[in-house]
């Protein structure tokens, strides 16, 4: 296994491992502070189930390792959307497997090639929720960080720079989801009360793609 | 905030095993999270199946049995099910005449139940959904994320399921189905918040001289909250939110419904006090269940639900049904 | 404290109105607080009249109908009613064939049917009375009341009913009736105590960390107060406290109770943990009913009611029975 | 009407229909306290039970006032039981209409002979509750303010002293409870942890026969 790429060298199965163990445990972390979110616009319970999604996509993957990085991620997915329920059970499940199928049987990717998939990814959960940017859900954390990517990487960054210009963007598109009024899922039902909370599950999207920049700066990617 | 579980994360199966004990009528496979009436699949009858978050007991596995469900998968607490929960339950009550999904509105059961169903045609199931969003308190639409299923669910699941079990094919269960949510409306009241296992507190915080107006099931905050009201004007305020979007053109079923903290000599108290504002309003009433049927936990408060039933709808009601929460006329 | 009223002093009122509204097979009185079975006195039956406070809730009203109770009267929210409920119940339910009287042993009760059987007997009704005095936390009978009569009313009421609906004389239904009291034993525990509309807030105080076992169900504390247990060591302790007092020697029909705010989801939890203790125990269960059946108003907590049931109390446990708060096999 | 009976005169029906005001008027105001009493080793309705029972005597006694002390005493016992319900209801009904049957249709008593029904009422209390004194009840009350009584008119005291003896017997019985543990009603559930509060009964059980102290006094009986 390639543990540590040189700068700039492709994403493998590896990497997505190492990001689903990151991932993992920073959820695990950020568990009761999500579901806390998730209280006065939501139902309290976005912690519990991304605990739960990324506890059985961990062990899974562990159980099996697949061997590409669309595999990993294709594997995550269909945990996510067999364990986690909600909202955000199928809209992550469907990020990740439309992400992972984009990147089809290759054994390492480039960073690019990742970035589309990332996109791929993103219009998924896009059509599937029917939600737009601006409504206050993960998407206004998600696309951001696939644009911000994608101008790091044409103006010519590596890897490991691109993420963390995708995980800054995620950032500050999920504060900016405060003072918005909810459109979509169960926020929506408070209309204007809603406004002056940060979206959970935008939160926890910035938690995922911070998870990203984390594991290629570990790598050195 | 004290629970009578064990811990948090065993709350759903916990429970799965208590009605496999207490229900010996029913199939509970515990691991998979179905629940299944006995002898199901029915020969030639169409299957029902609905599913939602766990807490809002009896609502759905309380529903299971003769004349209502034939199965309920139950997800974690205020949390959809997993779509691998209804294509087993759909597999498992499928006679070839085909099941129903009866979906609430929300995003997350759409979602779920949306991938149950592709899942199931892909092994030769044939499907049909019906969604129910009678929730009044969800204004505009075109800013929401629709309507939620609130109340009108019980009216769904008994009309539709004694339809099924008379024999009538998919697309008429399928059809009365819509006809009852359609004709349906609900508005509810949080005296409290609710506390899920998982947080171990309020999901909000509702100071002791106010209450919530147009609430979900969720332990979600209302619309709108405002200084505490007496039961007859929140009986005002809730029938009227309903006559406002519907005109009953037909004497109506109403379900008066408990949160789940709230007693039920309380809760007849506000019966007496839905009946007077029907009549005030010229509204007659066919038939009134006074209950704990759609619960949001240990939530104080009340739902009304109107149904407008034609006669056909009111046969149906009344036609037997015996399940866990809801038993008559065998 | 929060409640769904109008004031506090229409509390039972309101109620009584509301059960008119909801169930057109009851004859209710609003104003001398009787509930009658339609169509009663029935030629050649025993009636069956029970009563005590109100905020029990189904008990004893939502009992009354096929199968079970003739009449109910309420008193005033934990508050045994007045004597002359009883004698109207009497007077309206008697066919010829006598009433029983069924009382759960408090003073106030006791007192309360006492004078009112010396009024119905002098207008001529023959009158059997039961206590029922099965709460096992109560020991030390010398020194207090004696036991209190909890959840195994239900079980009375139901198989009493039974036995009067097949055209039992009232020695054989009373003697019924006390051989189910005999076979019966229940034991309460409390999260919250809970609050009286009368006193606007709880009745006592029960810090966040703590339980009260061994409590009723009229909001008094209980004979313990130890730090929160789960739901598994309450089943332990609760169903031990029973057993150390009946050693069933057949099998038990078990209740599962919850008091009134404790969600259904975590009281089939605890059904399954009362199971596992059964188990344990090597007690066979027969049947198990879980659910809200004689509640404290708005009080967290649980209770379980053990009875030993011969074939022919299993027989008349299983009868058809169909009112508004217990229906099946009709 | 004999409205202001001088010292030592006989007690007739306005006195007692005086008394029965005088009462009303104290239990609606001790409502709230005797209730909260109830809590701790009850079932917190003591006082709404003594209040709604008073109202109706009141009312019942205003509309159709009877013409004997003994009748007043037996339709307030009447309304009482009919009215009240709980353990007190029978109780108070019972101590007010053996009491009242004891004067049978004397227009007006003597003070002694008003001592010997109200010893009859407190003995149909005991023989109906089965309590002894000592067991934390308003037996607690009613017994020492019936001896006190005794003791008094036996020294010679008039009417309002006597009934004012009677009424300091009964308030030392009420705080004379708090010690005590329950042995019957709803308190003796409790056990030791009956033990520290003032029984309801006794401290009700006080009040009335403060308020025939009271009527006395004002009477200058
Ligand atoms: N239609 C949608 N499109 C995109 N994201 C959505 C949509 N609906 C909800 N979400 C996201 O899901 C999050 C809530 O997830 P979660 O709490 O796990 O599910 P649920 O709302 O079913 O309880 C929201 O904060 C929001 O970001
Ligand atoms: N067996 C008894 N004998 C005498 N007094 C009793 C007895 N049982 C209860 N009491 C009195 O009744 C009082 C309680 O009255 P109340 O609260 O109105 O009725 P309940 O206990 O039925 O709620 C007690 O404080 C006690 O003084
Ligand atoms: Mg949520
Ligand atoms: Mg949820
Ligand atoms: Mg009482
Ligand atoms: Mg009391």
């Amino acid at each position: 296994m390639n543990a540590t790429p040189p700068d700039g060298s492709p994403i493998d199965a590896a990497f997505v491992r190492r990001w689903l163990d990151t991932a993992a445990t920073v959820v695990e972390r950020e568990a009761a502070a999500l579901t806390e979110l998730d209280s006065p616009i939501g139902d309290a319970d976005h912690g519990t189930n991304m605990r739960r999604g990324f506890v059985a996509a961990r062990t899974a993957v562990e159980q099996e390792p697949p061997d590409t990085p669309g595999a990993v991620l294709v594997a995550v997915g269909r945990q996510l959307i067999s364990t986690v329920g909600g909202a955000s059970g199928p809209l992550y499940g469907t990020l990740l497997r439309r992400a992972g199928k984009q990147l089809g049987d290759e054994p390492a990717v480039s960073a690019a090639q990742f970035r589309d998939a990332l996109r791929a990814g993103v219009d998924g959960v896009a059509q599937l929720g029917g939600a737009a940017p601006g409504d206050k859900t993960m998407l206004d954390a998600l696309f951001p960080a696939v644009d911000a990517m994608s101008k790091a990487l044409d103006g010519g960054s590596g890897t490991a720079d691109a993420l963390a210009a995708a995980a800054a963007a995620a950032d500050e598109g999920a504060v900016a989801t405060t003072p918005l009024r909810a459109r979509k899922g169960r926020a929506s039902y408070l209309g204007e009360r809603s406004i002056g909370h940060q979206d959970p599950g935008a939160t926890s999207a910035a938690l995922l793609v911070t998870a990203f920049a984390d594991t290629a700066r570990e790598a050195g990617a | 905030m004290k629970m009578l579980i064990n811990v948090p994360e065993t709350v759903v199966a916990d429970a799965l095993r208590g009605i496999a004990a207490a229900h010996p009528d029913l199939v509970v496979d515990v691991e998979h999270r179905v629940i299944v009436r006995k002898g199901a699949p029915f020969e030639g009858k169409v299957g029902l199946v609905s599913g939602g978050g766990s807490g809002h007991e009896p609502l759905h596995g309380g529903f299971v049995g003769r004349g209502m469900l034939t199965a309920a998968c139950p997800g974690e607490v205020f949390t959809s099910p997993v779509p691998d929960q209804m294509a087993r339950a759909a597999a498992a009550v499928d006679s070839g005449a085909g099941v129903l999904f009866i979906v609430k509105n929300y995003t997350g059961d759409v979602l779920n139940f949306d991938m149950a169903a592709e899942l199931a045609e892909d092994e030769g199931v044939q499907i049909a959904k019906v969604l129910v969003n009678d929730d009044v308190a969800v204004v505009d639409s075109l800013y929401t994320a629709g309507r939620r299923g609130t109340g009108a669910t019980l009216f769904v699941e008994k009309i539709a399921g004694a339809a099924a079990e008379e024999g009538a094919p998919l697309d008429r269960v399928a059809a009365l189905a819509r006809q009852v949510n359609e004709s349906s409306r609900s508005f509810g009241v949080a005296l409290t918040a609710c506390s899920t296992p998982a947080k171990g507190g309020p999901t909000f915080d509702l100071p002791d001289g106010e209450l919530e107006l147009g609430i979900g099931i969720h332990g979600e905050p209302g619309r709108e909250r405002r200084p505490m009201m007496t039961s007859g004007e929140i009986a005002d305020f809730s029938v009227d939110a309903i006559l406002e979007d519907l005109r009953p053109d037909a004497p109506v079923l109403a379900l008066v419904n408990g949160m789940g903290a709230t007693p039920l000599l309380e809760l007849y108290g506000f019966a007496a006090e839905v009946h007077r504002v029907l009549a005030e309003r010229k509204v007659p009433v066919a038939r009134t269940l006074v209950g704990n049927y759609v619960t949001s936990l240990d939530m104080a408060g009340c739902s009304v639900t109107l149904c407008q039933a034609d006669e056909e709808l009111l046969r149906l009601y009344d036609a037997p049904v015996e399940t866990p929460g809801l038993s008559w006329g065998n």
